[in-house]
């Protein structure tokens, strides 16, 4: 059913119970996003895509689209909340961008830039995470982990469909998890895909260093935000 | 009454120093030091990351000799993948000169910057001018014309770092086993031809000529100081050639004394056999020395003025730094030149070299071809690597061990600041005694002399400072019976 | 271990969604859950030992290696350190010879903090293995811990009578009740469950439904929701199955009233869970008891066992051909499991993280069917209204807060305990009722709900449109710190954030630090203001009420009680930040040196 | 490493010979910039030269006192922008950044290690006593049978416990991240500050690398 909304005062249609993230997407509205991936189930893990839906803050990820819903994407004090979100992840983790080997393909990075954080307003935290190494083809480098749960939920062994990628403990103390007998049969093009999946730089393919020259890579090329409304689909 | 003099921060150079000289009550210096006042610990925190981020990570150690630490770091990994220089299944010509091109880009800007923007000034109004007139704002109000043509010599230079790794300042270019890109013919004519502003490579070797020019006019109205500051004996180090020429990227590590005789000589995979470094309280910076020579008299100088000594000649495809080399050997007839200024002329031919190489370099059709990296063959890993180069202030050394699961378990640096410590102490103690020994009244001119001994070396601070440390890994041989024949702690 | 875990398997029919309780049989068999049993058990499921390690890590009670032969949990809340706890928890680390967090070196007692364990009003108490105990003083812990030496069993030493686990006299010799103050809907004794239920079977189920819609009875969870309207939705929502579920799980710090209810009137909550499953549709119904509460499951199952046998449960209830039975699931220890949605995937075996709504429980819950969640008090409401009638409901309360409610009540007053009011008394008349000395604030509705002050809001009623209340009702006199009661419920809340979302996980470990910079003296005006915008944001954003609620302790607090802040808060003293810890950060040095380089080299 | 005794003297407290009054004049009229390098790599520094051109037409206006590029030791009189670059490691960066803050209306961290503590902080996750343990006692090149010996001494300063990013050790008024930020991009934050206008680094010139 053919459903109108409003989106930063700008009437749209849309398909009633389509994401609002998509909506908003396709009438050029740029939300970003780090767990969501266009076509798959809705995570709502980072929050980072609230905007205020008829007066209350929702991820829009998470919100169906409804006849008359009015939705504020750019207004200052949700625009905020979003920027302030992107920094809490900065400082939960170690994300030392300069050393990086996602750095120019990294979703974090590039929605760091489009919320225009300099700097975070949280204190930095310098977490001791210990990586895990010990799979063939992936290192799991937790400093860079955003639990976006994209690889828990997306990258299932291909034969029993049982996660390879798993959360341990729980609020602050969780930490992801590989299965390295599971990991170790993943075909090279999953390797490639768990990688690419991984808004951050915490599941990296073990040899694959700096493939890309800076100036080429993703990001470099096009921002999240051009990518996001061309319908890319991270 | 006894008297503490302190210079704190020294200034026009990189990194955090300071220096305290102790004066009896008869105005005699009883003592002189240098202090780095920063440690940071590149060595440790290497540790447990992926062996194919560490070049980019332990680039970080410098912000104007990166290309060094990246290449030395890129080069040990060669070494650990199997694909090192001398392994036998070497990294393709492409990959080697487009290094190559970087490495003498930054040898081009790192010496520019500190040639002109800390030496020149001094060289032009004096070392004991007004401090806020003896840097580069004091040549802008003097000779805005010659700031321009410095400007665009350290752009030109940055621009071909750009060019190789992307970036002006911590790039990428480098990865285990070769490079990511090579220099497309458009890259290639606009470093050579010049536009938009860019100088041509002609241009930039012209400003090379004139600022070695500098100097010499300087040290034809100056002599007797020039000479006589501080003139401290040292060994001298450099990477050379099967020739015994200097080679920036590769080679054996050498040893001279003051007769040029070879007082050591080695492949630097050994470093370990040949050096020790003493630490001190007072500073945060090691002081390395050669084993078999002891303290005293095994330390080394590295930079532009021990490789002018090392080296015997240069290539004649690069004549005006071969002839501008050639008066230099000849000045102090044969021997190897101890005096501290003369780093400053060192360096100033060493612009021209850089130029003259990057020139040649160029218009060599290896760079525009596409075959970038020589993939390891099934069981070539090694898992342990050195890397050395010479950086624009001395031979700089990597050192890394990685577990097979690829994260490093070891990392050790020599750095070229570092092996100079020695030395630079000494300058300092020498000029010290020259300036200020005897003198009731000492004035802010004075001081600076002795910074002007430091700031010879052009130390990077910051780069003498990433130590931390290293883990202590014994190594165990083990003849064919099993029994244990050698051990030793690496 | 092979077999045992095969019988433990094929006891669930090999389903997944029941590994809760296949982990706690396998944990009371072993002592803990080890590698070897969740390999087996990953075998068995087609699951990655991994992925049953995230359901066993998410839950404080699963124990993943050997813990001693007694686990020991002292409870550690405001209330209880309010009440002795740090003297308790001196003699019981004196006792066992080791500290908390540990097992002692005879590997018989291990020692572990946990979070409110629903005694507040007889605190402090702890949990040691399947038993409580309470009002500790540090003489009674030396005599446990020394007949636990002994070798006698927590059972035998807290019921010492031997009284049967099925019989309240059980459950009575470990707890009290503390009802204080009854009034007109809970606790009555001796009601004709049978004839209640016939009633309502004589009706068609939209008339109960419109029976609860028109009593305006609200959820008691604490959000409020209207009851019959939930029951409605959920009926006429689509799905092959329809479930029905108690929300037992009551970890709302300060709160115990569900535990007195299902101690005293077991039976009124059970009926109105049979109630609602004839309303909407429901054949299975489930209580999910708290891990903390695990000393009633015996005693709940006889009363299931009971009802069973009068025909109140099972198939063909009271001869008709309504089938409904219930189960009850075992939680493993986690406050977010309050929260339905979370509730419902630790029903499914998984880790309780809340899901994304919508869909609504109502919709798809348990097991992807429509599922109607409701608190062990409204249940218990629900028995009553069908069997006195929605008018006699209504004549309590106000008009949009109908009925009654308990309160569980502790803190600074001479009557802690359980206290029955009608909906709309005013703060003031509770704080006389339970013989409160000098009030200065009280903790309403758990750290989740909101500090008022005595002296400012005393006369504001209690019900949903003023003071709303979730039966937690903590009191402070004025000679309490409230700040460090703050830092309590603030690291309740990073402990207890299941961390899938960032505004809760990352943001309360903020909101702590400011409160940890508060209580040392470093904070200034701008660490307040930093708080107000990061509350208000973890407000709007998180992703469930755990969340959004967290920084409500501080907030409120701030807001009624602002010369408490303004007091604390320095000013700066030169460029420095007052945050700046300058000690701290020069201290590493010296302290470095003076290891690493022995005195007689020096 | 402050602790001036009565018989100690810093260079930039003697006699030194002054500038010429004209010149000088013409300086005070401009706006007054100080810099520091703090614990970094000194490459942003070095990425302000590469604004190239930009350097002249940013000195017309600008004087720079204390920096690693003048033998200013301490920053003479009020200046309006502090540029910081490097994070806090030791004693006496916190000091500098305390005279820093005291003597410059606006300060501004310039790139990754001054904005988080950028790569020096990666120190944060292994404690002090184990850094120096290992870089000068447990080292493969260590002397053997020497003195046991680690850096404390009354002319150094002490190691901070943790690396710490500026804004947490003084109030900091701007941010300029990157690692480092291109000289155009630190041309473009001086040149709107000293020609008046509001800090705005866009999203295409802002980069964490």
């Amino acid at each position: 059913m053919s459903v109108r909304i409003t989106i930063d005062g700008k009437v749209v249609e849309a398909q009633e119970g389509e994401a609002l993230i998509d909506v908003a997407a396709d009438n050029g509205v740029y939300i970003p996003s780090l767990c969501y991936v266009r076509g798959k189930p809705c995570l709502g893990t980072c929050r980072v895509c609230s905007v205020r839906v008829n007066d209350s803050v929702m991820a829009s990820c998470t919100v169906p689209v409804t006849d008359g819903m009015e939705v504020k994407v750019n207004e200052p004090e949700v625009t905020d909340m979003r920027k302030a979100l992107v920094e809490l992840l900065f400082v939960e983790g170690n994300h030392n961008c300069p050393s990086c080997e996602k750095s120019g393909r990294c979703e974090l990075q590039a929605v760091g830039y489009e919320v225009d954080m300099m700097v975070s307003r949280f204190p930095y935290r310098f977490p001791v995470r210990k990586r895990d190494h010990v799979s063939k083809h992936i290192f799991l480098e937790r400093d860079r982990c955003i639990f976006c749960q994209r690889c828990v939920e997306f990258i299932r062994d291909k034969e029993s469909g049982q996660k390879i990628f798993s959360i341990d403990d729980r609020g602050t103390k969780a930490s992801i998890e590989i299965d390295v007998e599971l990991a170790d049969k993943m075909p090279p093009e999953q390797v490639r895909e768990a990688s690419d999946l991984c808004p951050v730089g915490c599941i990296i393919e073990k040899g694959r260093g700096y493939d890309e020259p800076i100036g080429q890579r993703k990001f470099e090329i096009q921002s999240v935000r051009e990518r996001a409304l061309m319908g890319d689909e991270k | 009454m006894s008297r503490k003099l302190v210079i704190d921060p020294v200034t026009k150079v990189e990194g955090h120093g300071k220096v305290t000289v102790h004066l009896d009550d008869n105005n005699r210096v009883v003592d002189a030091k240098l202090h780095v006042v920063e440690f940071r610990g590149f060595e440790k925190f290497v540790q447990g990351h992926p062996f194919w981020e560490a070049p980019m990570l332990l680039q970080r150690i410098c912000g104007i000799c990166f290309v060094s630490h990246h290449l030395c770091g890129a080069k040990a990994l060669d070494d650990m993948v199997g694909v090192g220089l001398g392994s036998g299944i070497e990294i393709l010509p492409t990959a080697e000169k487009v290094r190559r091109l970087g490495h003498y880009a930054q040898q081009l800007q790192s010496h520019s910057t500190a040639y002109f923007y800390c030496v020149v000034p001094e060289m032009l109004f004096g070392m004991d001018a007004p401090p806020e007139q003896r840097n580069i704002l004091g040549l802008v109000e003097a000779d805005p014309e010659l700031v321009k043509r410095v400007v665009a010599l350290r752009k030109w230079g940055q621009e071909v770092i750009k060019t190789v790794f992307g970036k002006r300042m911590h790039g990428i270019n480098s990865v285990p086993g070769g490079v990511n890109k090579n220099i497309s013919t458009t890259e290639r004519d606009r470093l050579l031809n010049g536009e938009d502003g860019l100088l041509s490579i002609d241009k930039v070797i012209k400003y090379a000529q004139d600022g070695l020019n500098i100097f010499h006019e300087f040290h034809e109205k100056n002599r007797k100081e020039v000479d006589s500051f501080a003139e401290v004996p040292a060994l001298n180090m450099s990477l050379v050639d099967d020739d015994g020429n200097v080679d920036y990227y590769h080679g054996k590590m050498r040893i001279i004394d003051k007769d040029k005789t070879i007082v050591a000589e080695m492949d630097y995979h050994d470093y370990l056999d040949h050096f020790s470094e003493a630490t001190e309280e007072w500073s945060y910076m090691k002081f390395p020395f050669l084993k078999d020579l002891g303290r005293e008299a095994g330390s080394v100088r590295v930079g532009p003025l021990a490789r002018v000594n090392v080296t015997k000649a240069y290539s004649a495809s690069t004549p005006l730094a071969k002839a501008a080399l050639e008066r230099f050997h000849d000045y102090t007839k044969g021997k190897a030149n101890d005096m501290t200024l003369h780093t400053n002329w060192a360096r100033a031919i060493e612009i021209l070299h850089s130029a003259e190489l990057i020139k040649e370099l160029l218009k060599d059709p290896d760079l525009q071809k596409d075959q970038l990296v020589m993939s390891p063959p099934e069981g070539a890993w090694t898992g342990e690597g050195v890397g050395v180069v010479e950086a624009p202030r001395g031979t700089l050394l990597h050192h890394y061990r990685a577990c097979e699961e690829g994260n490093i378990t070891f990392a050790n640096l020599v750095v070229a600041t570092t092996q100079n410590n020695t030395v630079m102490n000494r300058t300092v103690r020498s000029v010290a005694e020259d300036y200020l020994g005897g003198k009731a009244e000492i004035t802010e001119g004075m001081m600076n002399a002795i910074e002007v001994g430091i700031r010879a070396y052009d130390p990077c601070l910051s780069c003498a400072t990433h130590a931390m440390g290293q883990m202590p890994l014994v190594v165990s041989v083990f003849d064919s019976e099993g029994v244990l024949v050698d051990e030793r702690v690496r | 271990m092979h077999q045992q875990i095969q019988s433990i398997l094929s006891l669930y029919h090999c389903d997944k969604t029941r590994l809760i309780d296949m982990l706690w049989d396998v944990q009371k068999l072993h002592g803990y859950i080890g590698d070897e049993a969740v390999g087996l058990l990953s075998d068995g499921l087609n699951m990655s030992p991994l992925d049953i390690r995230e359901t066993i890590s998410f839950y404080h009670f699963f124990i993943t290696r050997p813990s001693g032969r007694h686990q020991v949990y002292l409870c550690d809340s405001v209330i209880a350190r309010m009440n002795g706890y740090e003297d308790v928890r001196a003699a019981l680390e004196q006792e066992v010879g080791c500290a908390f967090g540990e097992v002692n070196d005879t590997n018989i007692f291990g020692l572990f903090d946990t979070n409110c364990i629903g005694l507040s009003d007889q605190e402090p108490a702890m949990m040691v293995d399947d038993v409580v105990f309470t009002n500790l003083t540090a003489a009674k812990v030396k005599d446990i811990i020394g007949q636990l030496k002994q070798g006698k069993t927590a059972g035998e030493v807290a019921n010492s009578a031997g009284k049967d686990r099925r019989d309240v006299a059980y459950v009575n010799s470990l707890v009290s009740d503390n009802i204080r103050e009854r009034g007109e809907v809970f606790f009555k004794p001796g009601l004709d469950y049978k004839a209640i239920l016939r009633g309502c079977l004589n009706k068609i189920p939209s008339e109960i439904i419109e029976i609860v819609s028109s009593s305006n009875l609200r959820g008691r969870g604490g959000a409020g929701f209207p009851t019959g309207l939930k029951w409605r939705l959920c009926g006429e929502a689509e799905g092959t199955e329809k479930y029905i579920i108690c929300n037992a799980d009551e970890g709302e710090p300060g709160t115990f009233k569900d535990r007195v209810l299902l101690t005293r009137s077991p039976k009124d909550v059970l009926l109105g869970m049979v109630i609602a499953a004839y309303a909407i549709g429901s054949r299975v119904g489930i209580i999910y008891l708290r891990t903390e509460y695990r000393y009633l499951k015996d005693y709940l199952e006889q009363q299931l066992q009971e009802f069973r046998e009068d025909g109140l449960l099972g198939n063909k209830i009271l001869d008709t051909e309504f089938d409904f039975d219930i189960r009850i699931q075992m939680g493993a220890g986690a406050y977010i499991c309050g929260d339905e949605t979370a509730l419902i995937e630790s029903c499914e075996g998984k880790r309780g993280t809340p899901r994304v709504k919508p869909p609504y429980p109502i919709q798809k819950g348990y097991l992807g069917q429509p599922t109607c969640v409701n608190n062990v008090e409204t249940f218990a409401s629900v028995c009553r209204i069908l069997e006195k009638g929605s008018d006699w409901f209504k004549g309590m309360g106000t008009d949009e807060s109908t009925g009654t409610r308990l309160l569980s009540v502790s803190g600074d007053c001479e009557r802690p305990g359980i206290f029955e009011i009608e909906w709309g008394v005013t703060l003031n008349h509770v704080l006389e009722m339970v013989g409160a000395k000098d009030p200065m604030a009280v903790q309403i509705s758990g750290p989740s709900g909101e500090c008022v002050s005595v002296a400012k809001d005393g006369e504001r009623q209690i019900c949903y449109s003023d003071l709303s209340c979730n039966g937690s009702f903590m009191i402070f006199d004025k000679s309490r710190n409230l700040v460090d009661m703050i830092k309590s419920f603030m690291t309740f809340f990073v402990h207890e954030s299941c961390g899938i979302c960032v505004p809760c996980r990352a943001g309360g470990v903020d909101l702590l630090h400011k409160v940890e910079l508060l209580l040392a003296g470093r904070a200034c005006q701008k660490d307040l203001d930093d708080i107000v915008s990061w509350g208000a944001l973890m407000r709007a954003t998180s992703r469930c009420g755990l969340g959004t609620t967290a920084p409500r302790p501080l907030l409120t607090t701030m807001e009624k009680f602002p010369e408490l802040y303004q007091q604390i808060i320095v000013q700066s003293k030169g460029p420095l930040l007052p945050s700046f810890d300058l000690e701290e950060a020069l201290q590493g040095h010296e302290k470095a040196y003076k290891t690493l380089v022995p005195e007689e080299v020096k | 490493m402050s602790t001036t005794t009565k018989n100690e003297v810093a260079s930039h407290e003697l006699k030194a010979t002054p500038m010429d009054p004209s010149v000088q004049a013409a300086r005070d009229e401009k706006i007054q910039v100080a810099m520091i390098g703090l614990c970094g790599c000194w490459g942003c520094t070095l990425s302000f030269l590469d604004m190239d051109e930009n350097l002249l037409v940013l000195l017309e206006k600008v004087n720079i006192t204390r920096s690693s590029l003048t033998d200013i030791k301490r920053i003479p009189h009020r200046c309006a922008i502090g540029f910081v670059e490097g994070g806090v490691a030791n004693e006496e960066n916190i000091e500098t950044l305390e005279h820093f803050r005291e003597n410059c209306d606006v300060l501004i961290s310039v790139g990754a290690c001054a904005v988080w503590g950028g790569v020096p902080a990666m120190r944060n996750d292994v404690s002090l006593e184990d850094c120096l343990k290992e870089a000068y006692i447990a080292s493969p090149t260590a002397v053997p049978q020497a003195k046991l010996t680690i850096p404390y001494h009354e002319d150094i300063p002490r190691i901070t416990t943790k690396v710490y990013p500026c804004h947490e050790v003084v109030k900091m008024d701007y941010f300029i991240p990157g690692c480092p930020p291109d000289g155009a991009t630190i041309f473009k934050v001086l040149d709107d500050l000293v020609n008046g206008r509001e800090f705005d680094l866009p999203a295409s010139m802002n980069r964490y690398d």
